[in-house]
C-alpha cells in the first residue's frame, strides 16, 4: 500500500476531496499545516513591529491506498489541486507496511 | 416644557452649570440630560464593539478584522463629518428638503444652547446623539458587502452616502422636512437608519457581485460566539437607540423600551419556531436574526404603542425577516452577505407600516400632538398612505443615489478586492495583519 | 405629567430624593426614571451578553452555541411569559400567597400607571426592570446542566418553573406575599435569585447525571477568556441589580452599589488567596468565581448595609463558595458543571443570613419603615430566625417543585441528549452549528 | 451647595425634576446621582472588561488569561484599599500635600454626607467615582511589562504604588493640594491617571528588560479582535470619564463628551491616515490606537474646551503618539509592550499642555470660578507654565518612586518571570490554566 | 523501526495514551486532524445556507517505535481506541530509516 | 527521496528555518502537534478539578529531500534546535518513492 501525501492550498479541499470520491477513494484524513516554499508569504506590521510570515496556510491531504491506484490518485489530486500558480503545492508517496481498520480488523488492502 | 410659572426652588448648584434657570435658555433638565448621555453611550456601543461584534461572528476567520475595521471607520469618519456639516444639514432649520447651514463646524453649540426640536437636553447631547444614528446606519451597511469590498472604497462611499442620503432623509423625516411635515410617523429609525441601510446594502450587494465561492464553498461564520456577544450589546444599546428617541427620562421611553424589548424576545421565538419545525434544529444564528430582525421592525413603531403591540410586530417581523433571508434571497440571487436588507431593510419597512398600523393616541401623546397619533387600528387608515410614501420616497432616493455614488467610486478607486486577495482574506491584504 | 398646579412640596425623604407625590398620577420622578431605565439595561446586559459568556468560557469547545443559547432563550421566553402573567401573578397585589390577575398581558399598564411599590417611576419600567430579575435566575439554572440537557427541554422547564417557582416566590418576598410580611430582608434576591437558582440546579444536576467523562476525561474551559468578560459585564450590571433595588436614584443606591462592589473584590481577593496558599497558583477562574460568589452573596443584603459589611461579607462569601466547588461537591458527587448551586445556591443563603446580621437601622430606613430594620448587630437577633425561615420556605419549595417539574419533562420530551449527542457536542447536535 | 437662599428659578421640569433642596442635607441632586452611578458604572467597565480585553488582544496567546489577571487583580485590590486609606489620604481635605485621616475605613460616610468637592451627590458615590479611576491607572501599568512580570510582583507594586504615588498626586491636582491650588488645569485626569501611569509603564518596562524575543521572535498579538472589543467598551466608557468628572448631569459633562468623541475620531482617522500613507494599509490596531490615543489625549482637556477643539486634539495626539510607537520607542530601545508611555504617558502630558493652550473661559466657568479658565487661546499664556510645572512634578515624582518601589520589590519577591516560565507562557505558569 | 499512524476518535487519546505508556512507549505525537471516512458528517446551517459538513475530528497519533514492538503497539491501540462504532479509525504503519534524539544525538532504537 | 520529520520546540522553529534555507533547501511543511514523552506536563485547575496535561505544544517539520542531503539537513536541524535540554524532540526519517510538483508536474528531485 501507499500512503500518499498532497499538500496543497486550502480553497482547493472540496475540489479534491470530490475528484477522489469520485475515483472510489472511501476515506481520507486532513490536517491544517503551514507552508514554506517559493510562494512568498506577507508582511504583519503592528505599531512599530513588522512581523515578515513565510507560512502560509496548507492543506495537507493523507491517503492510504492499494498500490495499483497510485498513478489514479496522484493524477485526480494534480488535476484537481491545480490553479496553475505558485504555491499549488506538492504530492509525496511513501511506502505502507501495514494497514488495520480498528472497528472490525481487518487488515491492509481491506482496511482501507 | 410646558410649565412657564417661576417658582421658587432653592437651591444653585456648586458645579454647574445647567441649571441657570433665570433665562429663557434654561429650558435644560438635568434628569433628561442624565438619561440622554446614557443613551447616547448605548448608541455608540451598538456600533463599537455591538455591530462590530455582531457582523465579525458572521464572517470567515480571514476577515474578522476587516469587518470590524468598516464599523470603526464608521464611526471615525461620520462623527468628524456630522460634526463639519451633517448635524446642520439635517437638524438646524432650513426647508422642507434639507437643513440649514447655521451650525456648519458645530458653529453657535454653547453651553446653554438647545435645538427647537429637544428644548430639554443640551444641544450638544442633541448633536452625539443623533450622530450615533448616522454613524450606525453607515456600519449597517457594511454586512451587504463583507468579505470583499475595498476599505478605501466602503469608507468613500461611507462619506458620500451620508451626505447625499443619510442627511436628507434625516432631515426630510426628522428634522423639519418634508416627510415629517406630511405627518410621516418614524419613530426612531425605521426609514431613516433600517430601510436606508438596507436599501444602500442591496444595492452595493449587486453592484459588487456575490462572494467568490457563493454557493458552492463553505462560507460558514467563524465564531457565532461573536455574534451573540454583539447581539446582546446591540439588544441592550436598542433601549438607548428606541428609549433615547423619546429624548426625555419619560414614561415614553420607557413605553418605547417595552415595546423594543418583546419585539426583540418575539423574533427571536419565532425564527427559532421556524427553524425548529422546517429543520429540526433552531440555531443560535437564527435566534439572534430573529431578535434583530424585532428590533429592527419595532424601530419606527416604538414610541406610538402598546408593550404587547411590540410583540406583535416581532412575530411579524420573524416571519417576513426569515422568509426574506431564506426564500427571498434565493431566489432573487443576490448576495447580501449578512443579510442587511432581509433584516434591516425589510423590518424597516414592515415596521414603519406597522407604525400606521399601530400608533396610538393615549402613547403617541406630545405637547405639539395633543390629540395624539392614532394608527389604521384607531381610524386613521390615511396613516398607511403617508407611511406608504415615506417608505417610497426613501428608498427611491436611497437606491438611485447609492448606485451612482458606487458606481462613481468603482471609477475612481474601484469597489473590489482582486480575487487573490478575495482568497487569502482581507485581514492580511488590506490591513496586513491577522487573527492567529 | 398632568399636574399643572403649583404644590408645596411636601415630603423631604430622608435621602432627598425628592418624591414630588402630592398628586396622584404625578408621582414620577424623571430622575429615578433615568436610573431605573439603565438599571433595567444593566441587568438584562446580565443576562445577554453577560451571563452567556461567563457560561459559554467554562465549557468545552463544543458546547458553547449551545450554552449561550440557554441564555438567549431564557431572555427571549421568560420575557414574553412575564409580560403575559408572571408580572400580574407576582406584583399585582393578590394575597400572601399569590399575586392578581390584574396585570394580565400587561392590562392597564399605561402612560402614567404607577405600582404600589415603586410610585416614582412608570409601572411599564417596574414591570421590566423586574423582568429583567426573573430572566436572569431561569438563565443561570443552565450552568447546573451545561454539556448535556436538551435545549426543548431546558425551555420547557424554564417556562414551567418560572411561574411554579419563580412567580411565586417573587411574591412571598418582595410582591406582598407572606415572607415579605414576616419581615424577611431580600434587597436584591438572595433567596429569589440566586438561592433559587442554585437549588433548581442541585436538583437538574442531580437528575441529569454527571456529564459523559466527568472525573475522568479533561472536561477543562475551552476559553476562560470569555467567562473573563462576561464577568466583567455581570460586574458592572450588578450596580443595576442590587443599586437598581433601591428604585430610585438615591443615596440608598449608592450605598447599595459600594457594597456590592467591595464584596465582589473581597471575594476575588480570597478566593485568589485560598488558592495560592492550596495549590501555589491563583487562577482567573478563581478570581472571577470569587467576585461571582461576592455578588451574589451581597445581592440580599446590599441595601440595608453599610459598604464595608460588604467587604466582610465577601471574604465569607469567598470562604464558603471555595469550599463548596471544592471540596462539598467532591464529596456529595453531584456534578453542577458550572457550579450553580455552590456559587449562587450557598452564596444566595449565606447572604440572606447575614443580611439578618449586618442589618443597620440607618440605612434601612424608609418612608414605610422609619425606624429602619436593624439586624442582629443592632440587637435585632429574632432576624435571623425569619431569614431562616424565607431560605427554608425557599429552598423546599423549590427543590421539590423543580424535581416534579423535570421528572414531567422528562416525562414528556426526555431531560438529556443522547451520548452521541454529548459526545460530539450540543452545539452541532441540537443548534447545527459549531464555532469552526 | 454654598447658597442657601432660596432663589427664584423658572421652570418646573415637565417630567418632575426632583431636587428638592429645603433642608441642609438635601444638597444631594437625583439627576446628578443618576448619571454619577451610570458613569461610575461606565468607568468601572472601562477596566473591566475593557481594558482586560484591549491589553489581553494584544499579547501572545499564551499570556491572555495572565494579562486579564492583572486588570482583574488591579479592580480587587485597588478597590479595598482605596476604601481603606486611598481615598481619605487623596480627597479628604489635609493640607497641600497630603489629604486626611478623615475617611479612613470610610468612617463617616453615611446615607447623607457629601464631600465638598462634589456636594450634589453622596459622598460614597464620589469615593466609588474616584476610585474606578486609582483601578484603571494602577491595570494601565500592566500593559508595559505584559508578557514578563510576576503576577505577584504586580500586585505588590499596584498597592505600593497607589499609595505612593496615585493617591499623593491626586491629592495634589484634584484633591486640595498644591498643584491644583496653583490653578493646574486637569479634567479628567491627563496627570494624574495617563502621564502617571506612562511615566511607571516606562520605569518597569526599562527595569524588567525586553521581552524574550523582542526584536528577532514573531510576538503578534494573538487576537486583535478582543482588543477592538475592549476599544469599544473603553470608548464608550469614557464618556463616563471625562463626562462624570463634570460630577453632574450638566451641559459641561455634555461639552466633555463632545471633545472627547472627537478627539478619539480624529486620533483614530490620523493614525489610519498615517499608516496607510507610510506602509500602504491601514491597520485596525493602528486605529484602534489612534483612538486611545486621542481619548487619553484629550482627558486632561475636556471638559474646558470647545468640541471642535477635541478634533484638534485628537489630531496631535495621532500624530504625536503615532511617533511615539514607531520611532521613539524604536531609538530608545525600551520595551513598554502595549505602548503605556507611547500612548498614555505622552498623551497625557500633551494634553495637558493642550488644556493650557484650548481651555475657554465660557466652558470652564463654574460657581467659585465666575470668570471661567482661559488658556493660552485667550492671552492667559501662564497657564502653560503651570501645566507645565504639574507635568514635570508628576513625571518626576511618579518616576523615581516607581523605581525605589520596583527595586525595593524585585529584592523581595523578584519582578520577572524564569525564561522558561516566560516561553511557556504566563497562564500555565502564574495561573495553571489555559486558553485551550 | 516503524512509524504507526493511528487516527482515532478524539475522545478514545487517553486511553490510547494510558494503553501505550503501560507498554512502556515513551513518546508519541499527537495531531488534531479532519477524518473523512464511512462514518458521516453533519449539516451545518446558517439563515439560508446549508454546508454538509463530511470532515470529522479525528486525533492522529504518530509512534516510532522498535520494529519488534510494533505488535504489541498495534494490539494496545485497537483494544483501547475501539467503540466497535463506526468512524473508530485506521492504524498505518511505515519504515523508519534513521531516528534521532536532538538534546543528546542518540540515534536509532535509543532514540526513542 | 527521504521524508524527513522533525518533531521541535515551538520557538526554535524560526531558528530550524533558517538554518534549513541557509543550506538551499526551498520548501518545508510545518504543524502544530502535542508530543508526550520525557519532558513532563503540568496541571491545569479549575476550581474543583485537576487536569493533568501530559501534551506539550511541539512543532513538526516535514521536509522531503533528496538522498543526498540527508546528512546535510539532519545536522543544521540537530544545530539549530538543540537547547540541551529534556524535550529538544527527535528527527526521523522515512523512505519516498515519488514526489510531485502540482503546478508543473515536475517529478521527484525536481519537485523539491
Ligand atoms: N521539500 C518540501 N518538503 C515538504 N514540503 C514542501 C516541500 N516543498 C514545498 N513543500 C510544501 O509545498 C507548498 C508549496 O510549495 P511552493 O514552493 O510554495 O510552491 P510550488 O508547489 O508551486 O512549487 C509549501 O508551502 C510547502 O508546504
Ligand atoms: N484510506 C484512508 N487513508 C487515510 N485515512 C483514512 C483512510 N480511510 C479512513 N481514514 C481515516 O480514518 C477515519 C475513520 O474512517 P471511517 O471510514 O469513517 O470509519 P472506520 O474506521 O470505522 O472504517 C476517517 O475519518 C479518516 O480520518
Ligand atoms: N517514539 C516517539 N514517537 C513519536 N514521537 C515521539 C517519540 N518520542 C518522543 N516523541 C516526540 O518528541 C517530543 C520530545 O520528546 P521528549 O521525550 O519529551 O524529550 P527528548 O526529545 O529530550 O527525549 C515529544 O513531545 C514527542 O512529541
Amino acid at each position: 500500500m501507499k500512503l500518499v501525501i498532497a499538500v496543497i492550498k486550502p480553497f482547493k479541499l472540496e475540489d479534491v476531496r470530490d475528484a477522489l470520491t469520485a475515483l472510489g477513494v472511501q476515506g481520507l484524513t486532513v490536517t491544517e499545516v503551514k507552508g514554506y516554499g517559493r510562494q512568498k508569504g506577507h508582511t504583519e506590521f503592528y505599531r512599530g513591529a513588522e512581523y515578515a510570515v513565510h507560512f502560509l496556510p496548507k492543506m495537507k491531504i493523507e491517503i492510504v491506498i492499494p498500490d495499483d491506484r497510485e498513478d489514479q490518485v496522484i493524477e485526480a489530486i494534480t488535476a484537481s489541486a491545480k490553479t496553475g500558480q505558485i504555491g499549488d503545492g506538492k504530492i509525496f508517496v511513501t511506502e505502507v507496511t501495514r494497514a488495520l481498520r480498528i472497528r472490525t480488523g481487518e487488515a491492509d488492502n481491506n482496511a482501507l | 416644557m410646558k410649565n412657564k410659572v417661576l417658582l421658587p426652588i432653592g437651591v444653585v448648584f456648586f458645579i454647574a452649570a445647567a441649571r441657570p434657570a433665570f433665562a429663557d435658555a434654561g429650558t435644560i433638565n438635568a434628569a433628561d440630560t442624565a438619561w440622554m448621555i446614557a443613551a447616547t453611550g448605548l448608541v455608540l456601543m451598538m456600533t463599537i464593539p455591538g455591530l462590530a461584534l455582531f457582523y465579525a461572528g458572521l464572517v470567515r476567520k480571514k476577515n474578522i478584522l476587516a469587518t470590524m475595521a468598516q464599523s470603526l471607520g464608521s464611526v471615525a469618519i461620520v462623527s468628524l463629518l456630522w460634526a463639519g456639516a451633517g448635524y446642520s444639514l439635517a437638524f438646524s432649520g432650513g426647508n422642507a428638503w434639507l437643513g440649514s447651514l447655521d451650525r456648519i463646524l458645530l458653529a453657535g453649540i454653547g453651553m446653554d444652547s438647545t435645538n427647537e426640536l429637544a428644548k430639554n437636553i443640551p444641544e450638544a447631547l442633541f448633536m452625539l446623539y443623533q450622530m450615533t444614528f448616522a454613524v450606525i446606519t453607515v456600519a449597517l451597511i457594511a454586512g451587504s458587502v463583507a468579505d470583499r469590498m475595498k476599505f478605501s472604497a466602503f469608507l468613500l462611499f461611507g462619506a458620500g452616502w451620508l451626505f447625499l442620503v443619510y442627511v436628507p432623509v434625516a432631515h426630510w423625516v426628522w428634522g423639519g422636512g418634508f416627510l415629517g411635515a406630511m405627518g410621516m410617523l418614524d419613530f426612531a429609525g425605521g426609514t431613516v437608519v433600517h430601510l436606508n441601510a438596507g436599501v444602500a446594502g442591496l444595492v452595493a450587494a449587486y453592484l459588487l457581485g456575490p462572494r467568490r465561492g457563493y454557493g458552492t464553498e463553505n462560507l460558514a461564520p467563524h465564531d457565532l460566539s461573536l455574534a451573540v456577544i454583539g447581539t446582546g450589546l446591540l439588544w441592550v444599546g436598542w433601549f438607548g437607540f428606541n428609549g433615547g428617541s423619546a429624548l426625555s427620562a419619560s414614561p415614553r421611553a420607557v413605553m418605547a423600551i417595552a415595546s423594543t424589548h418583546f419585539a426583540a424576545c418575539a423574533g427571536a421565538c419565532v425564527w427559532m419556531a421556524l427553524e425548529w419545525w422546517s429543520r429540526g434544529k433552531p440555531s443560535v444564528l437564527g435566534m439572534i436574526s430573529g431578535a434583530v430582525a424585532g428590533l429592527g421592525t419595532i424601530t419606527p413603531a416604538s414610541g406610538y404603542i402598546l408593550p404587547w403591540h411590540g410583540a406583535v410586530i416581532g412575530v411579524l417581523a420573524g416571519l417576513v425577516c426569515f422568509w426574506a433571508c431564506t426564500v427571498l434571497k434565493e431566489r432573487c440571487r443576490y448576495d447580501d452577505s449578512l443579510d442587511v436588507f432581509g433584516i434591516h431593510g425589510l423590518g424597516g419597512a414592515l415596521g414603519t407600516m406597522l407604525a400606521g398600523v399601530f400608533a396610538t393616541a393615549a402613547i403617541s401623546v406630545t405637547a405639539d400632538t395633543p390629540n395624539g397619533l392614532p394608527g389604521a387600528l384607531e381610524g386613521n387608515w390615511d396613516q398607511l398612505r403617508v407611511q406608504a410614501i415615506g417608505i417610497a420616497v426613501t428608498a427611491v432616493w436611497c437606491g438611485v443615489v447609492s448606485w451612482i455614488l458606487l458606481k462613481l467610486i468603482d471609477a475612481m478607486v474601484g469597489l473590489r478586492v482582486g480575487l487573490d486577495e478575495e482568497r487569502m482574506g482581507l485581514d492580511v491584504t488590506l490591513h496586513g495583519e491577522a487573527i492567529q
